[in-house]
């Protein structure tokens, strides 16, 4: 695609200096991102302003010069899953395509924090997925074995290794989920997931990008199987290339052109607790017990579990998601039963069959999907951003994602993640 | 907790009930593989009434239908397989 | 022993027994005070000023609001953290603790933060640490001592907590004088009520009012007690509301249980949780010594403490009226009280471990160690906003009200919703119960006469008073002030909930209920739009936190077991998990017990296997339909094995089936699938057969399942069976016959076996389970009868290259991967899954399931090891792995790439330590007596 | 259409003579004594609220269309005693449990084949005396007891006597009868055996609060 000169400007940058510069003076720091009229035409509209669309616009002007881009979001910048997760990152997933994709994304985000000149707080803290069954056991040692051959790093790790590194962990000869070993994953960890999505916003947006919150996509106009462009209550806007990136709300979006996706929506909820001083490291995940805990720099714990069990865009959360929370994780650390639940929340998840993303082209010429992250796809923010960015820029589907087509359905040609991805985060 | 509407047993807890997903007819043509996967995989999705099929395997173990709304979680019709769909077009109590 | 020197005398009102004393201790130190005293108020009353240090600059913090949401009242009790000293009752014994300061509590290291505020601003810390990256860990680990909080205790047991479930037609939430009156009224209409508050006491803003209120209180209290129809739970919090008026209660205060969660289905929900004071933004408001009304009064008239000596009164209510009268009866100087109505104002406070002096706006400055703000109030929203309403601006009233957007099953009451004299707010509660029972009883409320109105209960006008440029804080325990919040706003974070997340106000423990009005209103100023376009961040539950540990419960998880547990239990048998079933995974020695089996015979309880009776004319229709293979030529008295696949192809479970009766056949299903493929049968009889005439009935826990396996099973049943011929002749492999074992009648028997020898399945009515157990083993004692448990039947039906549904197929797992393409009748006419198979059948195989050697029989590959080519190119793995006792040899079964998946192929196993094992492809996945001469034996 | 499977091998008969004992999934307390061929409890409390094992007792399954059954049965939600002394329980719209005195499998099952004989469409008998367990909670804070652990309305305005339901109990899914003893609430709670030393525990765990006591085995029927 043809580069159009966009605006550029050099942001402030953020730094100890700057910091102590601005103390002293007690100026203000310049915005984060500006706001602008919504033009009539752009290169590319994303839809969706959460870790998928605007760093699909970052790279597609840091690394193909095209910024002529609008991220369009309904509401605020990181209101959707970006801004609702539990920011667990890793790479230690099952198949080789997913293992190398997410891998990349690792990479990508081990950098981000000087490449965007904005503190995304990585903390590699290592991370823990506790198996309580043979077959679960079973499935760790596949996920190791396909990740070290994938040069990823990950071993499965005995009950006295996890004691180690959880103290608080109870590994006592349970009678109803013994702990039989783990999933250790030294490069796993947490973020701080707001940051990420300002970050790249910030970034985006010095680069040219223009970022309109509380525009909602009303409508996408295809023609002769082409996109045109799309309808918001703001106006129609014309764009050669639309690039669907609203997870939860994907099909809703894919409807408007036409597209259907292989997608059911359920929430997904989590919750946090009052801070205590920290005493928790490595993320731990239970498959079998559908839970999931970190402890972040402040000293909350910050909870998972698995989705709803039925399909709903409803985001109010539910009272029988906290109590097997906490059940679950008494289960597993029994000690911390006066701390206390401050807050739950739900986000939307586009949950594919294989537990897979969607990624790239559709029967609609320019319209673009990068959707199908259900519980997962925070992490893939970087990855799936660059590879969108590259295949909108090229014309080609990288390599990379290659796996993760909307075609593979109705070929039949699942990706077996389901065994990673289900509960695993 | 949501309500669920058996049409047996009455107004119990979701978590008494399995939910089997979106109702979609089983094509007959088994050779089309398009058509076919299409039924397996691809939904309708849709942010408002959907009609879907439940088993109440905590209670009296039957399946109905249901036409219940995905952003609301109202439920605003029940009924029994093989039974007439209710007319539910006009947009009662969203 | 400390004293307690600013204990007034009697209040008419006080809700402390001065007749029993509890001793507590505080930072070490021992304390005394009443029972019905909060801890705040016990420490208050001992002169102590303050209670805890901030979080981010460690500034002292003493008591602002003296209840539940009073965010500076946080401590550590023993092994709890965060407990609110503002309400939690104090406890004789009691060890309490600050928590955010070192070394001590007056003395805090970290209060040097505050030298360097200025640039600790809101997100300071995104803005730097980045370079280099590899030292974040240790900038990190900096931050993180900046935590906030108090501390959990390794080992720390687990605290008694249990659940209930309700159902009420009407549930009230708050208990103060709307509250009350709508719970009477609704009684009176004939609605089974809960009346739920908060507080120890019922009564709500009227406890702590006049000798009128106190009267009107005393007759309400009455009226409440005397209806048997009203639950009342005090010093129980209604924490959540969800969908369908799902309601969570969070109830203390009990002798069985510290906390109780109880669980309301309600068809009304009644808000009348009253209103909570709103702080007023300056500098200084945070120190020590500055108070809101409420928490004055509160501490006067409940706890008759006397909150300081010389005091200046902020005020534009006339709840801060009332407070500076209560005050000056308390023998507290009021020097000052500066009314804000009246045009006064307030500059700042200063002082630096509290209050030592107030500058007012005419210039003056004044010395006191007290100053009380009353500057309006502030609705906690949670309840309503769960319910679906969005709050509006009132900007009179300067307050947020509910926006109307109620459903019906939801009522408001009382402050959240206006204000007025006691008796209006009397009228209102009674019209809206009233209202609230008719809609729960529809036509069974008891009063015929026509709807009372419920009268209009309007926020009264009040000016909005909050000074937005100073470092005044908002978020006392975020830390963030409203100079934070106007830089945050100008950098872009303009909208409310990005600025939320950016400076954190509203996140911390009172979670917005004191805070986010004074952050929405400093946003509103930073960027020029009205309060009302500004709005609120989003409510979540809990209204407060409550426990992990009230939240689980007792943890009621369901295990199952079989009849003979109580064998296995007495023998030692090693258990494990399986689903919800616990079973012996072996009674010592695995290898032992396959060699036994081999050699002699073995039973083994295989009860958890799924076990379903069909019975009517179209069973066998229906097996054609489940199974991938063909079923209507079963004899009665045979027995077929087939798979069950899903719609997709994939492999979903495998099992026998036999036919007792001309329409009578007995199906058993793996353990772990029993439930779902029950499940997957009555879908289908049911939605899509409905004409079919099958009824279905789960008998997995009907019968004690064993299986005697081995070559002299025959001799041993043979000793315990006399109404069936047991020989080879008359009862052949594959075939189910019934008749009675050890006297029991009505036990079936079938000839099949997991394990490749001679052997029989019988399931024993379960009572008898255990009698048929060890009648077996007692009568076969010379034969070599001995147990056997899951793990030697792993290794034997591994010897015979059974595969196991999920651990030799995965999620994707075809038939025809699986190596099923003998079994699966693509001509039958439909069946589950047939058109996917009928495409795999189409498509060149990739993968498929086969038997592997190690060329070095010694070694046996872990489960899952992988298969590859050249270093690291993937082309299959290992399923299944054991070291055989029989064979004396290591045994697999893997799934490999077509490529790789002829026999006599050499395949490259990796372990998870790095080593490399060729392994061959075998012909077939049996290693142990492919022919099944032993079985049919 | 006529039955075809209710005769022939439909049941289990009744043990004959047989030194085999027959047990419940849940530890008996002392003193022991035999019932129809199942070792159970003699234990006598007296109590207020009692929680008996009466797995014992007969159970049968009758399959069957509504209309096909008609009145001679209970409805569908609702239990009641027949003739014969049998607790009939309308367990599911298509399904009844046949309660009746421990022993007594072959004789109810052949009582309940002669009320049907000639029901339209398919009907089927099974026994399933030893698929269940059945507890009996009596007493004044029985319903105390299980509000603790069901979710179910238990009030006398929905639930009153005579009323039956399947829920989940503790996480299991039960069919729990009320049928009240001398004036006092009781519930028959009847479900999978192999659960059945864990919900007994839970019902104990649950009753503690109540001071519950275990009783030994009653005759209900
Ligand atoms: C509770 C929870 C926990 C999770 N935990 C993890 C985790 O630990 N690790 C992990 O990797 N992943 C996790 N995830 C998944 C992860 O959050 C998502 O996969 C990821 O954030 C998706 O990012 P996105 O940019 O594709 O979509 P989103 O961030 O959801 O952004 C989509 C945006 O599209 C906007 N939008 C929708 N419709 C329209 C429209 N019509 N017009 C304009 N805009 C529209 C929405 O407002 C939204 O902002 C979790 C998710 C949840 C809900
Ligand atoms: N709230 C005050 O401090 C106060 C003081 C003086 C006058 N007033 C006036 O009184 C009127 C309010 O009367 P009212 O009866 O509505 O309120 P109220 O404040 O008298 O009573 C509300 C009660 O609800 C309880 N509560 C709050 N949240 C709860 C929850 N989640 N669960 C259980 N209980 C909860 C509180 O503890 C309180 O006792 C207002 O108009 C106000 O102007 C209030
Ligand atoms: C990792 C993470 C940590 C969070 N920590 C807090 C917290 O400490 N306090 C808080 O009030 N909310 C916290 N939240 C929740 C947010 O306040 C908010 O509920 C969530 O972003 C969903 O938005 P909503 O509630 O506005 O719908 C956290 C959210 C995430 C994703
Ligand atoms: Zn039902």
């Amino acid at each position: 695609m043809r580069q159009r000169g966009a605006t550029r400007r050099r942001p402030q940058r953020y730094s100890a200096f700057g910091l102590l510069r601005h103390g002293l003076r007690h100026d203000d720091w310049p915005r984060v991102w500006r706001t602008s009229e919504l033009d009539r035409r752009y290169d590319v509209v994303i839809v969706g302003a959460g870790v998928h669309g605007l760093a699909a616009a970052y790279y597609l002007a840091s690394k193909h010069g095209i910024s002529k881009v609008a991220v369009l979001d309904k509401g605020y910048v990181g209101g959707g899953g970006s801004g609702r997760n539990t920011a667990i990152l890793r790479s230690n997933y099952l198949t080789p395509e997913g293992v190398r994709f997410y891998e990349r994304s690792m990479e990508l985000y081990r950098n981000l924090a000087v490449d965007l000149n904005f503190n995304v707080m990585f903390a590699q803290r290592g991370h823990l997925t506790l198996a309580h069954t043979d077959a679960s056991l079973r499935t760790m040692v596949w996920r190791a074995e396909v990740n070290k051959l994938q040069g990823v790093n990950s071993e499965v790790v005995s009950p006295e290794e996890v004691k180690r590194l959880v103290p608080f962990m109870d590994v006592s000869n349970h009678a109803r989920y013994p702990i039989l070993g783990a999933l250790y994953h030294p490069p796993g960890g947490i973020i701080r997931h707001d940051a990420v999505n300002w970050g790249y916003a910030r970034a985006a947006n010095a680069l040219g990008v223009e970022i309109h919150q509380n525009t909602e996509v009303t409508g996408i106009t295809v023609r002769d199987g082409r996109v045109q462009g799309v309808t918001t209550p703001r106006g129609e806007i014309a764009a050669p290339i639309v690039l669907n990136c609203t997870a939860g709300w994907a099909s809703l979006v894919a409807g408007m052109a036409g597209v259907k996706l292989p997608i059911i929506t359920h929430p997904l909820q989590a919750a946090v607790t009052e801070p205590v001083k920290v005493f928790l490291g490595a993320v731990v995940v239970s498959g079998s017990l559908h839970v999931y805990v970190s402890q972040t720099d402040r000293g909350e714990l910050v909870f998972g579990a698995s989705t709803d069990p039925y399909a709903s865009y409803s985001m109010r959360g539910s009272l029988e998601f906290t109590e097997e929370l906490a059940s679950h994780v008494l289960e597993l650390m029994p000690s911390i039963g006066r701390m206390r639940v401050l807050r739950q929340w739900a986000g939307l998840c586009d949950m594919t069959p294989d537990f897979s993303p969607v990624m790239g082209t559709t029967p609609v010429e320019g319209f673009l999907v990068d959707v199908g992250w259900g519980t997962y796809g925070f992490k893939a923010g970087p990855a799936a951003g660059e590879a969108m960015a590259e295949l909108v820029a090229t014309g080609r589907t990288p390599e990379l994602i290659s796996a993760f087509g909307l075609a593979r359905f109705e070929q039949g040609r699942l990706v077996g993640e389901r065994g990673a991805a289900s509960v695993g985060h | 907790m949501i309500l669920l509407p058996c049409p047996h047993c009455g107004k119990r807890n979701s978590n008494e009930f399995s939910y089997l997903g979106e109702s979609a007819p089983r094509p007959t043509e088994t050779g089309d593989a398009k058509l076919w996967r299409a039924y397996l995989y691809t939904k309708e999705n849709p942010a408002g009434w959907t009609r879907e099929t439940w088993l109440h395997s905590g209670g009296c173990g039957k399946a109905f239908l249901a036409e219940r709304h995905s952003v609301t979680n109202e439920v605003r019709a029940t009924w029994l397989p093989g039974r007439k769909e209710p007319d539910t077009t006009t947009e009662a109590g969203s | 022993m400390t004293r307690s020197p600013r204990r007034l005398d009697p209040r008419p009102g006080e809700v402390i027994d001065r007749n029993r004393r509890l001793g507590f201790s505080w930072n070490g130190k021992r304390y005394e005070g009443y029972e019905g005293d909060t801890i705040a108020s016990a420490l208050a009353a001992a002169g102590e000023r303050i209670f805890s240090r901030s979080f981010k600059y460690h500034r002292p913090r003493g008591i602002l609001a003296a209840s539940l949401h009073d965010p500076n009242l946080l401590v550590q009790v023993g092994d709890e953290p965060n407990v609110r000293a503002g309400y939690r009752k104090l406890e004789d014994g009691m060890a309490v603790s600050a928590q955010n300061a070192w070394p001590s509590l007056n003395y805090d290291v970290g209060s040097l933060n505050q030298t360097v505020a200025r640039f600790l601003g809101a997100g300071f810390y995104y803005k730097t640490f980045m370079k280099p990256q590899r030292l974040w860990p240790a900038y990190e680990h900096v931050l993180q001592r900046f935590a906030a909080g108090g501390k959990v205790a390794q080992g720390a047991e687990r605290r008694d907590c249990d659940k209930r479930y309700a159902h009420a037609d009407v549930l009230v939430a708050g208990g103060g004088p709307a509250g009350m009156s709508a719970a009477i009224a609704a009684a009176d209409e004939g609605a089974r009520v809960m009346l739920v508050e908060e507080e120890p006491g019922l009564g709500g803003h009227l406890r702590w009012g006049t000798p009128d209120d106190l009267a009107r209180l005393a007759e309400l209290r009455t009226e409440v007690a005397a209806r048997p129809s009203i639950e009342v739970l005090t010093y129980s919090l209604v924490a959540g509301r969800y969908d369908d008026n799902w309601i969570s209660v969070l109830q203390r205060g009990l002798p069985q249980v510290t906390e109780r969660l109880v669980k309301v289905r309600a068809k009304v929900l009644v808000v009348a949780v009253g209103l909570i004071e709103r702080p007023y933004v300056f500098e200084g408001n945070d120190l020590p010594g500055v108070m809101l009304s409420t928490a004055v009064r509160r501490l006067v008239n409940l706890y008759a403490v006397k909150p300081g000596d010389r005091a200046v009164v902020f005020l534009a209510n006339e709840e801060g009226e009332a407070a500076a009268e209560d005050l000056r009866q308390a023998g507290v100087e009021v020097l000052r009280v500066v009314d804000a109505r009246r045009g006064g104002g307030l500059l700042r406070a200063r002082g630096r471990r509290g209050l030592d002096s107030v500058e007012l706006q005419d210039g003056s400055s004044v010395a006191c160690d007290l100053l009380v703000t009353a500057v309006g109030w502030t609705a906690p929203m949670l309840l309503l906003n769960a319910s679906g309403d969005r709050p509006t601006y009132d900007e009179e009233a300067a307050r947020f009200v509910p926006g109307g957007g109620l459903p019906d099953n939801v009522l408001a009451t009382g402050g959240i919703l206006g204000d007025g004299p006691v008796g209006l707010l009397v009228d209102h509660g009674r019209a809206t119960g009233a209202l609230a029972a008719r809609r729960a009883l529809g036509g069974d409320a008891a009063s015929s006469s026509s709807p009372e109105a419920v009268p209009a209960l309007t926020a009264a006008p009040h000016p909005a008073l909050f000074r937005s440029g100073t470092r005044g804080f908002v978020d006392y325990s975020e830390d963030v002030s409203a100079k934070d919040l106007m830089a945050a706003a100008r950098e872009g974070y303009d909208s409310v909930e990005l600025l939320k997340r950016y400076t954190t106000a509203t996140m911390g423990p009172a979670q917005g209920k004191l805070e986010t009005i004074n952050t929405v209103a400093v946003l509103a100023e930073a960027t020029g739009r009205s309060i009302g376009e500004t709005g609120t961040t989003v409510w979540r539950p809990p209204h407060s936190p409550i426990s992990l540990g009230a939240l689980a419960g007792r943890n009621y998880e369901p295990v199952r077991y079989s009849p003979m547990q109580p064998w296995h239990e007495a023998k030692g048998a090693v258990p494990i998990v399986a689903g919800q079933w616990i079973r012996p995974e072996h009674y010592g020695d695995p290898a032992a017990e396959v060699l036994n089996v081999r050699k002699n015979v073995g039973i083994i309880d295989v009860t958890p296997l799924g076990k379903l009776d069909l019975r009517g004319p179209d069973v066998s229709r229906l097996l054609n339909f489940l199974y991938v293979n063909k079923w209507s030529k079963l004899e009665v008295g045979a027995v077929r094995y087939g798979v069950m696949c899903g719609e997709d192809g994939v492999v979903a479970d495998d099992g026998v089936t036999g036919r007792l009766g001309p329409e009578r056949y007995f199906m058993s299903t793996t353990s772990s699938g029993a439930a779902a493929i029950h499940e997957w049968i009555e879908r289908w009889l049911q939605t899509s057969f409905r004409e079919w005439q099958v009824h279905v009935t789960s008998m997995t826990s009907a019968f004690a399942s064993i299986n005697v396996a081995g070559p002299r099973s025959r001799e041993l049943l043979a000793r315990l069976v006399a109404d069936v011929d047991l020989s080879a002749a008359a009862f052949p492999y594959m075939n189910v016959r019934q008749g009675s074992i050890a006297g029991v009648p009505g036990c079936l028997m079938w000839r099949i076996g997991f394990t490749g020898e001679l052997s029989y399945e019988l399931h024993v009515p379960s009572g008898y389970g255990l009698s048929v157990w060890e009648a077996l083993l007692e009568s076969g004692r010379d034969l070599g009868a001995a147990p056997f448990g899951v793990e030697a039947q792993r290794i034997m039906r591994l010897e015979k290259g059974h595969f196991i549904v999920g651990q030799d197929t995965d999620g994707l797992t075809q038939a025809f991967t699986a190596g099923l393409d003998w079994l699966v009748k693509l001509d039958k006419e439909d069946f589950a899954g047939k058109a996917e198979l009928v495409f795999e059948s189409e498509r060149p195989r990739e993968s498929r399931l086969v038997g592997l050697q190690p060329v070095d029989p010694t070694v046996v590959p872990p489960e899952a090891s992988q298969i590859v080519s050249g270093s690291s190119t993937i082309e299959g793995r290992i399923t299944s792995s054991r070291f055989s006792p029989t064979l004396n040899r290591a045994i697999c079964l893997g799934i490999v790439s077509q490529r790789c998946a002829s026999p006599g192929t050499v395949v490259t196993v990796v372990h998870p330590d790095g080593t490399r094992t060729p392994t061959r492809v075998m012909e077939h996945h049996a290693h142990f007596d492919p022919e099944g001469t032993r079985l049919r034996a | 259409m006529p039955t075809s499977t209710r005769k022939g091998p439909a049941s289990v008969p009744d043990p004959i003579a047989t030194a085999m004992l027959a047990r419940s999934p849940v530890r008996q307390s002392k003193p022991l004594r035999q019932e129809a061929g199942w070792e159970v409890s003699s234990a006598d409390t007296g109590a207020a609220l009692e929680l008996a094992d009466l797995t014992p007792i007969t159970k049968v399954l009758v399959r069957a269309s509504s209309s096909a059954v008609g009145s001679s049965f209970s409805d569908f939600g609702r239990a009641r005693r027949d003739e014969a002394g049998h607790l009939v329980v309308g367990a599911r719209p298509d399904e009844w449990i046949v309660f009746g005195k421990a022993g007594s499998a072959a004789a109810t099952i052949s009582q309940i084949e002669e009320r049907l004989a000639g029901a339209e469409g398919l009907v089927t008998l099974v026994d399933v005396t030893h698929r269940d367990v059945v507890f009996l909670l009596s007493g004044t804070d029985a319903r105390g007891v299980l509000e603790k652990i069901c979710a179910i309305d238990l009030s006398d305005r929905t639930s009153p006597d005579g009323t039956a339901f399947r829920s989940r109990v503790a996480g299991v899914s039960c069919l729990v009868v009320r049928e009240d003893r001398d004036g006092r609430p009781a519930y028959l709670i009847d479900a999978d055996r192999s659960y059945g030393q864990y919900l007994f525990d839970v019902l104990v765990d649950a009753g503690a609060e109540f001071s519950v006591e275990v009783a030994g085995y009653t005759e209900v029927f």
